[in-house]
């Protein structure tokens, strides 16, 4: 192994700042206190994103996302911004509708996984008019776990040889410990993430249930954040079962209570995707002028998340996505 | 013998490849499908894995994202995307599940793009989601397809998954795990495996209803041969049944 | 910072193989097969230590410790074992009073935090019989954190430039995106570990409450693991509640229920540590004959750790530690 | 005025430095009664953090160990070493205490061993333990410790824990991270802060009842002198009560 290795890079651009020094400035200034943050999507959006900004949604895509925030977001018309594109599928579907992103790291896009593909975000990404740059699944959480432990990079031993490596912004090194290669993974800290949650305190102490995907590293990388939630509950719920924290409060900028946060998302335990809604977008999307005028419809005219919730079935579809989710919709 | 199409023929083959007490990664559809059968003939003990961090789940019925509330129904763990890949990168998971739009001789796979140009590619596809991690950390991947000339072809647009790379020894040399690497290709037509040294894609089983010819003029790519080739045991009975009844009742998978 | 720095590195021993393909080897065989895993400590111990191990133990110290596998391994006098100092307290007295250690990695030891020292683990340490490499607590977190992850090593940004990172067998590094200066940890794969838990299944499929440490990543990152658990539960219990399985089977060799299992130590929710018992070893301590006739009649002349518990007063001592556990021995 | 003793002084004077809304990270002992009196006294917002993984619990009593129940009694986290030291490595944790056998004029601290062979110590101590880690990795590191002249040093035998090397930039140029360091060394006779460019140990406060002369006398290395010294503000009644009656009633730290 000790011949001298050529160490090779990915040719395309890094989107954000892994320095780990800049990231420690700024968490230095961010607010420990534990005060009350509970405010609405609308003030939040205002408050914590910026056009620009690097960006990152909780979830996977179609599953537990905050997608109040992703319609805010779009409404707010927030523009160039960078997305982590991290199994990203119907919260990707709604920001390229709002023409908010210009940069985008990939690691799953344009598609809805058993679903099909989005015809919408398939032509923008088509189009030329985003920037790409290659990653995996396992990199993206990765690059954000390396930003969560305050590093400005992990290795891993993925990726290495293909064209995913050639077209990212990673790095080959060597291990100086046995002189193997691995690839280095720039760290991620996105200005802002989203995520949403079973339940909370209004400080933003969060429990969620089921697969987490990378969002306890994501809520610690990011430098704002906002957590959605189905429902707020008491400190006391909280201090009762400390080891059941998923997101301690200080990591946490902004508080909404949102019930049905994710529709048309599935939210374990709680409620099932919309396979009905989410078919619509698909078809729909066949059609740009036809799409401009249902995301006009569904997202830009409405005032607020429930306005949307009532424009497709409002609570007795949200019972029926419920009946789904626990199995009893055939009974 | 029993009737069966050759998605049926496809995941009864894979289910075949999955021994009792190993961990599989899989994705939604075919994969999921074939572990399933797995568990329900000879591997009781098969865990079953979902890379959003659903482990051994109690499935009611096919998941539609690898993440959705099915993946880890009644699971022995939900745990994270991390978890699930630093689990795969410490070589404690056996096999995964890949597809793609195109493939070559070495089982390197494309799911990113048609085209030349990365930056305004011709065709654009969802790019790797897990497929490479899975690909480069799992001991061995195994791939269901159905098979043609434009699909299994020897000018890759785009490596998105790695193979054995340019054969040989290149895969291990880029890095990647010893020992790694695809496993079998299960098509329509034949099954394959990968020669031990050149690590070219070569044929171990013919389909019943094809031969050699129809095998070599639906790839791209000069197959090699086994020095021993058998016709792949066609689905048996009960896994027909149980395929048809207990895993896929709906057909969203086999009826297509 | 382009210009050339010396990049330094810790001149001690490294006393594991940090070596990610050797592990994977390892891992490759390791049978992953649900299957009843449960035996006695007796047995866990014959089977899964070898003269010469690596070992390493859950818990911090004299909380949630694996007391009776400790036992067993002194009484079936395991030699040259290599250990993992990390906040090693009550669990290295008991290995040091065994004689069964020739080889320690140091964060923390011969302390017992706010109790003082153990006057026997010094007389070890400082009689030179022991082969010394310095680390701290964070740096044994992370060294076993980078084994759970597959790799062989991590990054980090402690140590550099203290006599801890001299006598270590550490290295730096340089960021390939920042060009900074980090510290560069071995990958720790202990061949075997003992961790103590609330409760787990017959598959090994556990749950831990409070302040886990290290254990996670540890049960990922050994070889051999045994688990004791204060009681074992349903396979249906894991099930209802998959977001809280700490410790997943396939991590799991063995599986002893050992109730009163960290006793003398700190169980949380369970038991607080009995306090008289550990300073009645630090005082026989001072004396070595005296401490060899106590070793001798606590731990190598009892059958079982249930005979120890008998001997330091059994369940009605364990209730009396139950109630000052829950605050409600005042009252 | 009220009466007290040194270790009271420090305690009270430890807890005024811990301002309204910070992060703490304290052992067991002195360091955990001074954020204990700060959040009831001014810092009702201080968030106090054990190595082990517990975080801002409601404290019933001093805990014994920094992992054991105590720690995290009604705590807002209970979680793991990684990921409290991982919190301190994103600079989110603002303060921290550390102790020791011998510390320099340049803050570093000596917690592993007296004597020159390392493999065979005259006297061998616990070792870092998480000291190293937090004095690198948390923004501000304070000490309380009784003064003199052996315990500070000029000639400290094992650098534990980094405080500013060998002064000036060395402690930034050694890869540790921008901006941290010792901040304050709180003694029975003195509170000393560092100069701002040769980052040496430097008087700020002297402490009732003593004068230059014990202080420097007490002192293995040369002392630097703030333009302007004030005397220690002694404890107030109010912070002397809730000390005695709330944090500390056994009397286990006070009472030495």
């Amino acid at each position: 192994m000790n011949k001298e290795v050529e160490l090779k890079q990915g040719q395309n651009q890094l989107f954000s700042d892994p320095d780990a020094d800049k990231a420690r400035e700024f968490f230095r200034n961010k607010s420990r206190a534990m005060v009350n943050k509970v405010t609405t999507v609308d003030e939040a959006v205002k408050r914590l994103v910026k056009d620009g900004d690097y960006i990152a949604i909780g979830g996977f895509g179609a599953n537990r996302i905050p997608t109040a925030v992703l319609h805010e977001i779009a409404r707010q018309g927030k523009k160039n911004l960078a997305f982590a594109g991290h199994t990203a599928t119907h919260d990707m579907q709604i920001l390229v509708g709002g023409e908010c992103i210009d940069r985008l790291d990939i690691a799953y896009i344009i598609g809805l996984e058993a679903r099909g593909l989005s015809p919408n975000a398939r032509r923008a990404v088509e189009s030329g008019k985003i920037k790409l740059t290659e990653w995996t699944n396992a990199t993206l959480s990765w690059r954000i776990k390396a930003a969560a432990m305050g590093l400005s990079f992990l290795p891993a031993r993925n990726i290495m040889g293909t064209d995913t490596f050639k077209y990212s912004a990673a790095k080959e090194i060597l291990c100086p410990f046995t002189n193997q290669k691995f690839v280095a993974f720039p760290a991620l800290y996105p200005d802002f993430a989203a995520i949403h949650v079973h339940e909370c305190d209004v400080y933003g102490n969060a429990h969620v249930f089921g697969s987490t995907v990378s969002d306890q590293d994501l809520a610690k990388a990011s430098k704002r954040v906002v957590i959605t939630t189905e429902r707020i509950i008491s400190n006391d719920e909280i201090r009762r079962q400390p080891t059941a924290t998923f997101i301690p409060f200080w990591c946490v900028d902004a508080v909404v209570e949102v019930p049905y946060g994710s529709y048309p998302g599935n939210m374990p335990y709680e409620y099932f995707s919309d396979e009905e809604h989410i078919r619509q977008w698909l078809k729909i999307e066949r059609d740009p002028e036809e799409f401009r005028k249902f995301f006009k419809q569904q997202i830009l005219d409405t005032k607020n998340f429930y306005e949307y919730l009532e424009l497709n079935g409002g609570i007795a579809r949200m019972l029926k996505l419920r009946a789904i989710e626990h199995l009893t919709h055939n009974r | 013998m029993a009737d069966y199409n050759a998605m049926e023929l496809m995941i009864c083959v894979a289910a075949r490849n999955l021994e009792n007490g190993a961990t599989v990664v899989v994705g939604t559809g075919a994969p999921c499908a074939a572990a399933m059968l797995s568990q329900k003939t000879h591997s009781p003990n098969l865990t079953i894995m979902f890379e959003a961090g659903g482990v051994a789940p109690i499935l009611p019925s096919m998941p539609i994202s690898v993440g959705d509330s099915r993946t880890f129904h009644k699971a022995i763990l939900a745990s994270s995307m991390p978890d699930i890949m630093e689990t795969c990168q410490r070589g404690m998971v056996d096999y995964t599940f890949l597809g793609g739009a195109q493939i070559d001789m070495y089982g390197n796979i494309n799911s990113t793009m048609i085209g030349t140009n990365h930056a305004k590619p011709k065709v654009r596809f969802p790019g790797s989601g897990g497929a490479n991690d899975l690909a480069s950390l799992c001991w061995r991947t195994m791939v269901m397809t159905p098979q043609d000339s434009k699909r299994f072809t020897d000018k890759i647009d785009f490596i998105t998954s790695p193979g054995y790379l340019t054969g040989g020894n290149s895969r291990y040399e880029a890095g990647l795990p010893k020992g790694t690497g695809p496993y079998r290709i299960i098509t329509n037509m034949a099954i394959m495996g990968f020669d031990d040294t050149s690590k070219r894609m070569k044929v171990l089983n013919i389909n019943p209803g094809y031969n050699r010819t129809d095998i070599q003029d639906n790839c791209g790519f000069e197959l090699l041969w086994a020095d021993r080739i058998t016709e792949t045991e066609p689905p048996h009975e009960n896994e027909l049944r149980i395929l048809r009844e207990e895993v896929d009742p709906h057909r969203y998978i086999i009826g297509r």
